[in-house]
């Protein structure tokens, strides 16, 4: 297919959209391969990475369209936006620790901050800054990980521009465990 | 003691103590935990603050750091591997924490900022379509209903009757030295032989401690292994 | 004003609205000349006239960010395998509680399940099978509630005659829930 085609068909589809979209649905309305798909994700995200208004937010198999955070507070006045409620310490523990880390268990998460998280989880994922799927080990249990909504309010486009990101979203203690 | 957050919030017994080895700037180490190991435990012992909820992760962590004092307050002690590695692994799960807790203040600060990315609101101007899905009936309706009613957390009551029957460290303090009065010298074994579980073991094991910090009593251990023989002390 | 983060301004402010927008409105928020926003939009309409996905339309005095009319096909594929997806399961729990609970907010929704529930609503929104009403209360909300439509379709003419509505909608974990 061609690549300037498929990156246009991209951009209608993250706009009307509005939210964020699986890679996979994006193959099948527009019959290009994956591979394909995700190369001209990229090369957007690098048109979209400047000054420009716009940018493209990825995380793992999806991708959404959103404002670019330098114009938060033109924004601001556009939408009647909901309060945007302060996030207390313990929130801002668990989502670190799902940020870097996840998907994981809440027992993990609880494993690193030494207090029962149960609480904090809820608030966050009914907030919808964290999101849970069902635990492919554990069929009663969940995963938590981080959404598109977390990396809307810190105002990046992806998980990997988290601060030192490279080393904290490394667990030490596995990696010796597996040897490495 | 000189401390003067009693009425911080911490966020845990990992934030407490990592204050505290931060207050006297000290390295995560064996040692610095041994150090601090009194302030923490003068902590739990006057602070009403610690929610219900999580005392007893609280007390699990006392009770790490009762190890690691007991073995600079009696040499003698030996260790099982189980201890050993519990001694490592709070030093270990302490710098782990702290890299989060670090992590969670630089992201707060971001958050603070304000930049934040705006999305449309999904769909929006496209008109509407009834597209009912194909078989469902109102018994799915109640089907999912209840799964839903079934998934609402139970505010637990449990938690707090079991904290309520725990007692606090100063009523064991006393216990164990009117206890000491009647019998003069005791084994450690005999005085948790009516411990209904862990906590109050480690209960008893603190408030040994803290007496031996007192100089109320002398603890003696003739072997390794053998009985821990607590005595009053006699005044000189 | 720097006409290339003025440009930045407006794309945000486009992409957000969806609709017309007004050159004096675009002025007011953000702080630059009638005759420099003109100018910006000139420039922009014609980076936005080549092959990609959005374009930008002006009419009179008034400016609309949509998708290049070359994807129309695109962008119907899109709607109808939204509508047209099978429920999941999370859809089908939050039309359980609008069902026996409604009408009702979305954060109680979302207090009941635990999780966020924007995404879901607002796709059961455009199925039609939930609609929403002004909310008394609260003149910037909406209270959700089952469809005229759907209730029909599902052969009963009033939520009432769910089975066991009487007690199910009055179980009492969810009054400890909302805090009733």
């Amino acid at each position: 297919m061609d690549s300037d085609k498929l990156k246009s068909e991209i951009e209608s589809i993250l706009f009307i959209s509005g939210e964020p979209v699986k890679i996979s649905r994006i193959a099948k309305i527009t019959g290009a391969k994956k591979p394909e798909i995700e190369n001209a994700i990229m090369v957007l995200q690098g048109e979209y990475s400047g000054q420009g208004g716009l940018i493209i937010l990825t995380k793992e198999d999806e991708i959404q369209m959103a404002t670019n955070s330098e114009n938060a507070g033109i924004v601001d006045q556009l939408i009647k936006s909901e309060i945007q409620e302060n996030l207390s310490r313990a929130a801002l523990e668990v989502l670190s620790i799902v940020a870097y880390r996840g998907p994981m268990t809440r027992m993990e998460v609880e494993a690193i901050r030494g207090v029962n998280c149960s609480f904090t989880l809820r608030s966050l994922l009914m907030r919808g800054l964290v999101e849970r799927i069902e635990n492919p080990k554990d069929n009663r249990g969940y995963l938590y990980k981080i959404s598109f909504e977390f990396l809307k309010k810190l105002g990046i486009d992806s998980v990997a521009k988290l601060p030192d990101f490279e080393t904290l979203s490394k667990d030490e203690r596995i990696d010796s465990i597996l040897g490495n | 003691m000189a401390y003067n957050f009693k009425l911080e919030k911490f966020e845990g017994p990992l934030d407490l103590l990592l204050e505290l080895i931060e207050k006297e700037e000290l390295e995560i180490t064996e040692l610095s935990l041994a150090h601090v190991a009194n302030q923490y435990l003068e902590y739990i012992r006057n602070n009403e603050n610690i929610q219900l909820d999580n005392l007893a992760e609280f007390l699990s962590v006392a009770s790490k750091l009762i190890l690691i004092k007991s073995r600079a307050l009696l040499p003698i002690l030996e260790f099982t591997e189980e201890e050993e590695e519990e001694i490592k692994d709070l030093a270990k799960q302490l710098e782990e924490y702290r890299k989060f807790k670090e992590a969670a203040m630089v992201l707060g600060k971001i958050a603070q900022i304000g930049k934040i990315c705006y999305s449309r609101e999904g769909f929006s101007g496209v008109r509407t379509f009834f597209y009912p899905p194909e078989n469902i009936n109102i018994f799915d309706f109640k089907k999912y209903f209840l799964s839903v009613l079934s998934e609402i957390p139970v505010i637990e009551k449990l938690e707090e009757e079991i904290v309520r029957e725990v007692m606090t460290l100063e009523e064991k303090i006393n216990d164990l030295q009117n206890f000491l009065r009647q019998r003069i010298e005791m084994s450690f074994a005999e005085i948790t032989s009516g411990a209904t579980d862990k906590i109050d073991v480690i209960i008893s094991f603190l408030a040994m401690l803290e007496m031996v910090k007192q100089r109320i009593i002398d603890v003696d251990q003739q072997e390794l292994f053998r009985e821990i023989k607590l005595k009053v002390k006699t005044v000189n």
